[in-house]
């Protein structure tokens, strides 16, 4: 298993010279990437490493740093070896490439974290919205979108909810019955 | 008189084929002209007689007269052909080709009288040939697929017509006459080989032209591909020919032979076939045109049954069902002609929801479905009926038993029609469809209507036929078989057509207005995207109507039937004797010196056999 | 004049008695089911509640003039067959046996199958019309089953037919009166071939695909609801108990009166019933080509035992 | 009377050698002379036959020699028929071929009309004559004009196709000669009516093998299987209106020596069915390799040996309606292979490689001539109400009197083949998109002219049959009477 | 409109037995509640003998059971298919989540008051209630039904505006495509 995923690797590197790769246990090789070899790679992974299942696109907000990442999870059937590829793009101009000729899964990912962060995505054809249909706030993944302040704003809440108090507190109040320990632990 | 409108038959269309180059309303008119009124004289002043006109040609009677059968016969060709004349006017309107179609039209027309009101084979075949080549003109009027369907179509026409050339030479050689009667009043002085092989093959060349079973794939294709306004003479007056012609070969010839009930029981069960196997191959159409056409191969096949059964209630339904089937089957193609005239297409996955569009072709196609189907109280019902009783009386149980299962089928393919055009949702794309004009929905509502007459008073046609069957022998059926639209079975069974179609009526109109008067105050027209697609609002563009692999479940269950095409055997034949042929071609191998061999050894040759040649 | 009056009122004396028995057996049908699943069920007139409930519905909308003539043709189809249908033995000795002599003698059974199927083409139009693909996929389906079963069911008449040489129904009733022998006896392969083909007809499982509800949000009726299911449920009772009556007459000797009437109807209704609970459902060309083996068989072997 | 029938061979003769000199003084003169000629030579015909209807057949005697020993001419009204009709033929490719493509200039134009004198020459001297070797010298100017007619337009597949035809023309002639040298060896004489009377003196065998030797060598000339390997490249190689003249002429007049051997000269039984069999190959084969063809000339070309072979089945019927049915045919061909010819060459016209899928769509570039062709066409497969019909019918009428019910069947079976390549190329015409960016060319006045005239008559023989039946009728009855040929032959005195 | 049942006519009492008898649901299975309406209505708790049972279609249907929260993309669809049903007819909201958004009454896309959006006849409390429960929702419902109380539709009616202004804030684009309900 390490000499296959050392030799993985070494191709890798050797075909990407700007990669760079982070070790990890298992069956899983992760590599960070600039953005722009991004298709590229996923092209010479799916093509001549044997990598042929997209199994998902990851993304992550990294508020601080001001940067997307985008983890494309890639299988291979053949050597049981999973391959993470790290890239990272801009937070203020949040646009990657289109790899859905690649892997026609894809698209469905992409239209998720376009609607889900915003990240556009040129020449993918999606022309309707995926999950949030009339959505006009900002994309409610980012991690600027305050959730709570939204419902407030678009919801209704019904009156007694404002507590948010544990149910079998309630109902000790109310019945003066005394709660199992186990229960405590448990609770809230 | 009979000459004359047979000349202003070939000169109307000579003088339309002119007139639509130099002005098309001139056109148009006197190809209206041309057409109703030597229509109109024939049914004024040509009365049944045996001799009206006569010619003689290279030494050759032609007898011209018309018998009752044929006067049968030539109200269809004159009724079709003046609803269709009207009917072509808009049809063609805006096409191309306009003047040949009126050419062939009228020709058609001409040709078809005259096969009717010949009384000896030479004209008879010469109308018959001009015919075909004058439908043959309207299958490749749309340039589609002209080699395949055209030719298919000819070859056809040729092995038919050829067949009948070859029988009708013998005749002559052997009985001295071209006369018809002559044939069959004295058939039995034929050979007994000719007895046999003379109805065998006028039975192929009537049989190909009446699409019997496998003689029929040239019909689906013919029928689909010429215009709509011609396809419904083709389908109602122009396969009839045939029909006529099998019911003068299998009534006047195989009952004077000991063999004869053999090849009748075989007709009939090719019709049988040829019922079932097309109304098979109609659910499968996903075009409106093909469907009709193949439901009027169905429909022969019934024809072709009842005439070969030959008993005189199986000759009275076969030939009910040829006025019938003209009339609902002629309508039929009028509303896919106006469907296509209005939207351009007839295929059922494009065009649906029409309904509201276009009420008066869905009218009339529905009348027309139902008489089709055979539902009581329209036509098609008592054509069927007595063709039933006619089998089941002659102890064709299993053929009842195919027909009934024809007819079950064909329910299928009449809801496919109407589900297709008709119903389902109703398009944007089709929004700014307008009913077909009055020229066109005029004739069709006609014919419709005129079933729904016959289906409840068929004694207005029961007359005419009693009289055709009569001269072809038969007893006189009147009032054996019906009395005052009730129908009678031998075993003393009967159907009361009046107090049926008051009774449809008069619960049809309670329950109608139970639910469309009490409903309508409260009732609200709701367009067909407001349906419950759970919850979903279709969008403008979603078509949500079911019509890709409409009859899916069904053609899965007869798959293994489908997969077997007559065609391809044919086909197969077509590309052994093509290769044949290309090899018999290399014979002449563009050398010289080959050449001077083979003549060398063709003298050798006959040097050698000259003894057997010459004694 | 009085004549016709007469035959008006007992044409709506056997609509409403073919109302109330298409009805109960409906019910009985959905409580034996119940029990059958251990469970209570609901009461045996519940269809009747349920018919209640439904006219008493508002029908708010439609979608055209098809949507309201499909329930029409439906009913004519029940109640015009209904009329040509011996419900009981004609010129039998019950005081109310004339009331349903209807128009008995002016059809056959050629005629009789054309007019039930009549009914189911314009439902299928009423269908149709309102756009709902689920509708025209029932239809589809159900005319292609109609298809399959007519094969036997027409094969087992005409077997009949062949033995006594007609085609009345009234005939087929005065045989076994005179005989003494029922038709499913004299004939037992077209007695089969006929329960096979009337298992098709009355939609039970296994052949219930039409308007199967969970795939196709019940079929041809999906689009109806209020007066227009109304219509359509009391016509399918009516048309039910049709069947069972026509089935009855040519094969179980008919009915001398209407307690005889309803035990044989019922025997006989039990039988699809009793079938359809434990069996699974057959697609569409399943059940096609069911019906095209063993009934088919045994269709064709009726007419060979009644051509012997 | 306005001549005798030696005139028929006499001034094309002379006309030939004249044209030369005549083109000198006035260079129109080499068009204008041959039609005046045929023109004239019709006028004689048809007042002959006018006579010959009338007063019994005329028997013109050359240089005052007795038949047995000299030569003389026979005019009956068989020969007549077919005198005329060859004239006629003569008359409508000399209006046709008028201001023909190559004809244009003077030189070639000269060149064609004397060889075109030559073939009527000879064509009428073979159907006239009533001696056999005369019969070969006219077969002889016949060939050689038609080799250098063939070989007109002076390209490489031209001068291949001539050669062939020599080649082939050159081996018949050797036959024709050892036959001939083996009647006149047996008998002595090789007047026709002569050696018909004394046939019967001649030993069985040699009799046997000269006839055959006759049966090959015309066979040549007269298109049979399998002598007929030059005639395709011929027709397809030469200018269209000289495949219409060897479809018009030449056959006619081969044939006629053919069926002159067969029917007066010989009295061999089996030689109808020979006929038959031959006939019959070579009508299948022919059909057969026309409907694979891709150029159109090719498929003219074979379909006009296939009719040829129609035409010896009905000779080989040998009843008077076997007969008149093989005249009819003749005449229809000729009328109507001449029609499509010329026609069909039009549509062509400006393809190099003659195919036929470059005629699509071209009813609409040159809907007169689309019209036409479809009409020969349309006539030539038998359709009725169309010429081609009456004769086929009248074929068929004779064979199913002599019981041929087989040979009618594969008759048939052969005219659907006939009728689908026929069909391929009219529906082409009138139904195909034009894929080629090729013009039509328009029809000179008097190509209108000749295929007009044509049309006519192909839709006149239609609607009225018995304006020609007549005529044939009395040409089959004087080819059927043998005693009376030899009789008014041998009892012809000089006048 | 609140007719006791007093007020209420003969041809209104018929009615409205019928009507209490024959409830046919059309059980809108979104969330984890649609699990609960197996085990009601088969043998166990056999929901059929009160006359309840499933309808395939919103036209058939006289009771909505809305079985779990609503995200405002579902919300539009359950809208959609009420005003497709005829009168008279019920909503059933099933479960804390249709009662104020449950465990999910802080998410950006599930409602929290099904009954700003739908005229609510009868809740039904618990997260998830036991068949009991539903059965017992229904049996209320009935009561209702049979006292001419419950007439949510009317109200809905009535008060078409303010529940069209509350569906159009959360999905405006959708409510105005959607066909008019003026019935």
């Amino acid at each position: 298993m390490k000499e296959i995923k050392q030799q993985m690797i070494d191709r890798i590197l050797k075909a990407f010279p700007d990669a760079k790769n982070t070790d990890y246990d298992g069956n899983r090789l992760d590599i960070a990437i600039k953005k722009e070899s991004v298709p590229a790679l996923l092209m010479h992974a799916k093509e001549e490493m044997g990598f042929r299942h997209l199994s998902h696109i990851a993304y992550i907000d990294w508020i601080e740093q001001g940067e997307f990442e985008i983890v494309y999870i890639l299988w291979s059937p053949s050597d049981k070896l999973k391959l993470f590829i790290r890239t990272r793009i801009d937070r203020e101009n949040p646009v990657m490439d289109n790899i859905d000729m690649i892997w026609r899964q894809a698209n469905t990912y992409q239209r998720e974290m376009r609607e889900m962060l915003g990240i556009e995505f040129p020449g993918m054809v999606a022309p309707d919205e995926f999950i949030l249909e009339d959505w006009d706030d900002i994309p409610p993944f980012r991690k600027d979108f305050n959730t709570l302040e939204y419902v407030n704003r678009t919801f209704w809440h019904r009156p007694g909810r404002e507590d948010a108090q544990d149910v079998r507190e309630t109902i000790t109040k109310r019945s003066g019955e005394e709660i199992p320990d186990f229960a405590k632990k448990y609770s809230r | 008189m009979l000459t004359l409108i047979l000349v202003i038959f070939l000169g109307g269309a000579i003088l339309t084929w002119l007139g639509r180059k130099i002005n098309p309303l001139l056109g148009d008119l006197l190809f209206l002209v041309s057409v109703i009124l030597p229509a109109t004289m024939f049914v004024m002043n040509i009365k049944v007689g045996d001799t009206i006109a006569q010619h003689t040609l290279l030494g050759i009677d032609l007898v011209w007269g018309l018998s009752p059968l044929a006067h049968l016969f030539s109200l269809v060709v004159v009724g079709l052909g003046v609803m269709l004349s009207i009917y072509s006017i808009s049809y063609m309107r805006g096409k191309e080709k306009v003047g040949m179609y009126y050419f062939s039209f009228i020709l058609s027309i001409m040709a078809m009288l005259g096969i009717l009101v010949s009384r000896d084979w030479i004209s008879f075949f010469i109308f018959w040939e001009i015919m075909t080549w004058s439908s043959y003109l309207m299958v490749i009027l749309n340039g589609k697929k002209v080699q395949s369907i055209g030719i298919k179509y000819f070859v056809f026409s040729a092995l038919g017509a050829y067949s009948m050339l070859m029988a009708l030479v013998i005749i002559n050689s052997q009985l001295g006459s071209f006369m018809l009667s002559d044939t069959f009043n004295n058939f039995q002085h034929l050979s007994p080989a000719n007895q046999i092989l003379i109805p065998v093959l006028l039975l192929v060349a009537f049989g190909v032209k009446s699409a019997v079973m496998p003689l029929h794939i040239w019909a689906p294709d013919a029928y689909s591909n010429s215009p709509m306004g011609y396809t419904a003479v083709f389908s109602g007056a122009l396969s009839k020919m045939g029909v006529y012609g099998l019911v003068l070969v299998i009534i006047s010839m195989t009952t004077q032979l000991p063999a004869g009930s053999l090849i009748r029981i075989i007709v009939a069960w090719l019709g049988g076939f040829t019922a079932a196997a097309a109304t098979l191959w109609a659910i499968t159409q996903d075009d409106g045109k093909k469907l009709l056409a193949w439901s009027s191969i169905g429909q022969l096949g019934y024809i072709v049954t009842g005439v070969a059964i030959g008993t005189p209630l199986a000759m009275l339904a076969a030939m009910f069902l040829v006025v019938v089937h003209a009339l609902f089957k002629g309508s039929l193609f009028m509303a896919v002609g106006a469907i296509e005239k209005q939207t351009g297409t007839t295929d059922f996955k494009e065009v649906n929801g029409l309904i509201r569009k276009m009420p008066v072709t869905f009218i009339s196609s529905l009348l027309s479905i139902i008489a089709l189907a055979g539902i009581p109280p329209l036509a098609g019902f008592v054509s069927k009926w007595m063709l039933y009783e006619a089998l089941i009386q002659n102890h064709n149980y299993l053929l009842v038993v195919l027909l009934f299962f024809a007819s079950t089928a064909a329910f299928l393919y009449a809801y496919k029609f109407l589900h297709g055009y008709f119903l389902g949702q109703e398009e944007p794309e089709w929004a700014h469809v307008k009913e077909a004009p009055m020229s066109m929905t005029i004739p069709m509502l006609l014919l419709a209507l005129t079933t729904f007459v016959l289906g409840t008073w068929p004694q207005l046609l029961f007359n005419s036929i009693d009289s055709a069957m009569q001269y072809l022998g038969y007893d006189a059926t009147n009032g054996k078989l019906w009395t005052d639209s009730v129908l009678f079975s031998q075993w003393g069974d009967k159907v009361a057509l009046q107090p049926v179609l008051y009774a449809i009526i008069a619960v049809f109109l309670f329950f109608a207005i139970f639910l469309y008067f009490k409903g309508r105050k409260a009732t609200r027209y709701v367009t067909t995207k407001d349906i419950s697609t759970s919850g979903e609002i279709p969008k403008e563009w979603e078509n949500l109507t079911f019509k890709v692999n409409f009859m899916q479940p069904f053609e899965r269950a007869i798959e293994p039937f489908l997969k077997r095409q007559i065609e391809k055997y044919y086909l197969g034949f077509g590309k052994g004797m093509e290769a044949l042929f290309d090899f018999t071609r290399r014979i002449y191998t563009g050398n010289g010196q080959t050449y001077a061999i083979y003549a060398i050894v063709f003298l050798a040759l006959l040097l050698i056999f000259r003894v057997s040649l010459f004694g | 004049m009085e004549h016709i009056l007469i035959k008006i009122l007992g044409a709506i004396a056997t609509f409403i008695l073919a109302f109330i028995v298409g009805m109960t057996y409906g019910g009985v049908v959905r409580k034996i089911t119940a029990r059958v699943h251990n469970r209570l069920g609901p009461p045996f007139y519940q269809n009747f509640i349920d018919a209640l409930k439904l006219f008493s519905k508002k029908t708010a909308i439609h979608h055209g003039v098809m949507h309201f003539l499909g329930p029409a043709f439906l009913m004519v189809s029940s109640v015009v067959s209904l009329m040509f249908v011996p419900v009981l033995i004609p010129g039998g000795d019950s005081w109310y046996n004339s009331w349903f002599s209807n128009m008995i003698y002016d059809g056959d059974l050629i005629f009789l199958i054309y007019i039930m199927v009549f009914g189911s083409l314009g439902m299928a139009l009423g269908a149709g019309q309102t756009g709902n693909p689920n509708s025209s996929i029932g239809i589809t389906r159900g005319l292609s089953q109609m298809v399959g079963y007519e094969i036997p069911w027409v094969l087992a008449l005409v077997s009949l037919m062949l033995m006594y040489k007609t085609t009345s129904i009234v005939d087929f009733i005065n045989v076994q009166q005179e005989t003494g022998t029922w038709l499913m006896f004299a004939n037992p392969f077209a007695f089969i071939a006929g329960l096979f083909a009337l298992m098709g007809m009355f939609h039970y499982s296994p052949f219930d695909i039409i308007g199967a509800p969970a795939e196709l949000a019940s079929g041809p009726v999906s689009e109806n609801g209020g007066k227009f299911l109304f219509t359509m449920m009391s016509s399918g009772s009516v048309f039910s108990f049709v069947k069972l009556t026509l089935f009855v007459d040519i094969f179980m000797g008919g009915a001398s009166n209407l307690v005889v009437l309803v035990i044989k109807t019922f025997t006989l209704y039990m039988i699809p019933v009793l079938y359809g609970i434990v069996s699974h459902r057959y697609r569409t060309e399943q059940a096609v080509t069911f019906f095209w083996k063993w009934p088919l068989f045994f269709g064709l072997l009726a007419v060979l035992y009644a051509v012997l | 009377m306005v001549g005798t029938p030696v005139l028929f061979i006499a001034i094309p003769l002379l006309a030939a050698f004249l044209i030369p000199l005549l083109g000198m003084i006035w260079k129109e003169s080499v068009r204008i002379v041959p039609g005046l000629v045929l023109m004239y030579l019709m006028v004689l015909a048809v007042s002959l036959m006018g006579h010959v209807a009338h007063n019994g057949p005329i028997i013109e005697i050359i240089a005052g020699w007795a038949p047995p020993i000299g030569i003389n001419l026979v005019f009956n009204a068989f020969t007549g028929f077919l005198v005329t009709l060859i004239i006629f033929m003569g008359l409508l490719v000399w209006l046709y071929s008028y201001r023909f493509k190559s004809n244009v200039e003077y030189e070639p134009a000269r060149k064609y009309f004397i060889l075109l004198m030559m073939l009527v020459t000879g064509s009428t001297g073979v159907v006239l004559t009533g001696d056999i070797f005369n019969l070969f010298v006219f077969i002889e100017i016949t060939s050689i004009s038609a080799y250098a007619l063939t070989a007109f337009y002076t390209g490489r597949d031209s001068a291949e196709a001539s050669f062939k035809y020599v080649m082939m023309g050159s081996l018949a002639s050797t036959m024709l000669l050892i036959a001939i040298m083996l009647i006149y060896s047996q008998l002595g004489t090789l007047n026709m009516a002569d050696v018909a009377s004394k046939i019967h003196l001649m030993d069985p065998t040699l009799k046997a093998i000269s006839f055959i030797l006759f049966v090959v060598a015309l066979g040549v000339e007269a298109e049979i299987f399998p002598l007929n390997g030059w005639a395709p490249d011929a027709y397809a190689e030469a200018p269209g209106p000289v495949g219409a003249a060897f479809a018009g002429i030449v056959v006619k007049a081969m044939l006629y020596a053919l069926i002159r051997f067969t029917y007066t000269i010989f009295d061999l039984s089996g030689a109808f069915n020979l006929l038959i069999i031959i006939g019959l190959l070579t009508l299948v084969i022919a059909e057969v390799a026309a409907i694979r063809q891709d150029k159109l000339k090719r498929m003219l070309a074979y379909s006009s040996i296939g009719q040829m072979g129609l035409v010896m089945v009905a000779f080989g019927i040998g009843t008077r309606e076997g007969v008149f049915a093989a005249l009819f045919i003749m005449l229809n061909h000729a009328i109507i292979k001449p029609l499509l010819f010329f026609s069909g060459s039009y549509l062509v016209y400006h393809s190099k490689k003659k195919y036929i899928s470059d005629i699509d769509g071209m009813g609409k570039l040159a809907p007169f001539t689309s019209l036409l062709f479809a009409l020969g066409a349309f006539a030539i497969v038998g359709l009725p109400p169309f010429a081609g019909f009456w004769s086929k019918l009248s074929f068929l009428v004779a064979a199913a009197d002599n019981d041929m019910v087989l040979i009618i069947a594969l008759i048939l079976a052969v005219s659907i083949v006939e009728i689908v390549y026929y069909m391929r190329v009219v529906n082409r015409i009138f139904f195909f998109k034009r894929t080629t960016g090729l013009l039509a060319r328009r029809p000179t006045f008097n190509a209108y002219i000749v295929m007009s005239v044509l049309g006519i008559i192909v839709l006149m023989i239609g609607f009225f049959p018995d304006t020609v039946t007549g005529y044939i009728q009395a040409a089959a009855d004087s080819l059927f009477d043998k005693t009376q040929y030899i009789h008014s032959v041998l009892t012809a005195s000089i006048q | 409109m609140y007719n006791d049942k007093n007020s209420q006519k003969i041809v209104d009492i018929i009615q409205n037995y019928a009507r209490k008898h024959s409830l046919w649901v059309l059980a809108y299975g979104t969330g984890c509640g649609a699990i609960e309406i197996a085990p009601t209505m088969t043998s166990r708790y056999d929901a059929e003998r009160l006359g309840i049972r499933g309808a395939a279609t919103p036209r058939q249907a006289d009771v909505l059971l809305i079985t779990g929260y609503l995200t405002v993309k579902t919300v539009k669809r359950v809208v959609r298919v009420y005003e497709q049903m005829q009168d008279p007819k019920y909503v059933i909201g099933f479960g804390s989540c249709t009662i104020n958004g449950g465990m999910y009454y802080d998410s950006y896309n599930t409602i929290n008051l099904l009954d700003r959006y739908l005229p609510v006849d009868v809740y039904i409390n618990g997260c998830m209630p036991r068949p009991e429960a539903v059965i017992q929702g229904f049996v209320k419902l009935q009561e209702l039904i049979s006292q001419g109380k419950a007439n949510g539709a009317a109200k809905y009616k009535e008060n078409l505006e303010w529940y069209k202004a509350n569906q159009k804030k959360i999905a405006p684009k959708w409510f105005e495509r959607a066909p008019e309900y003026n019935w």
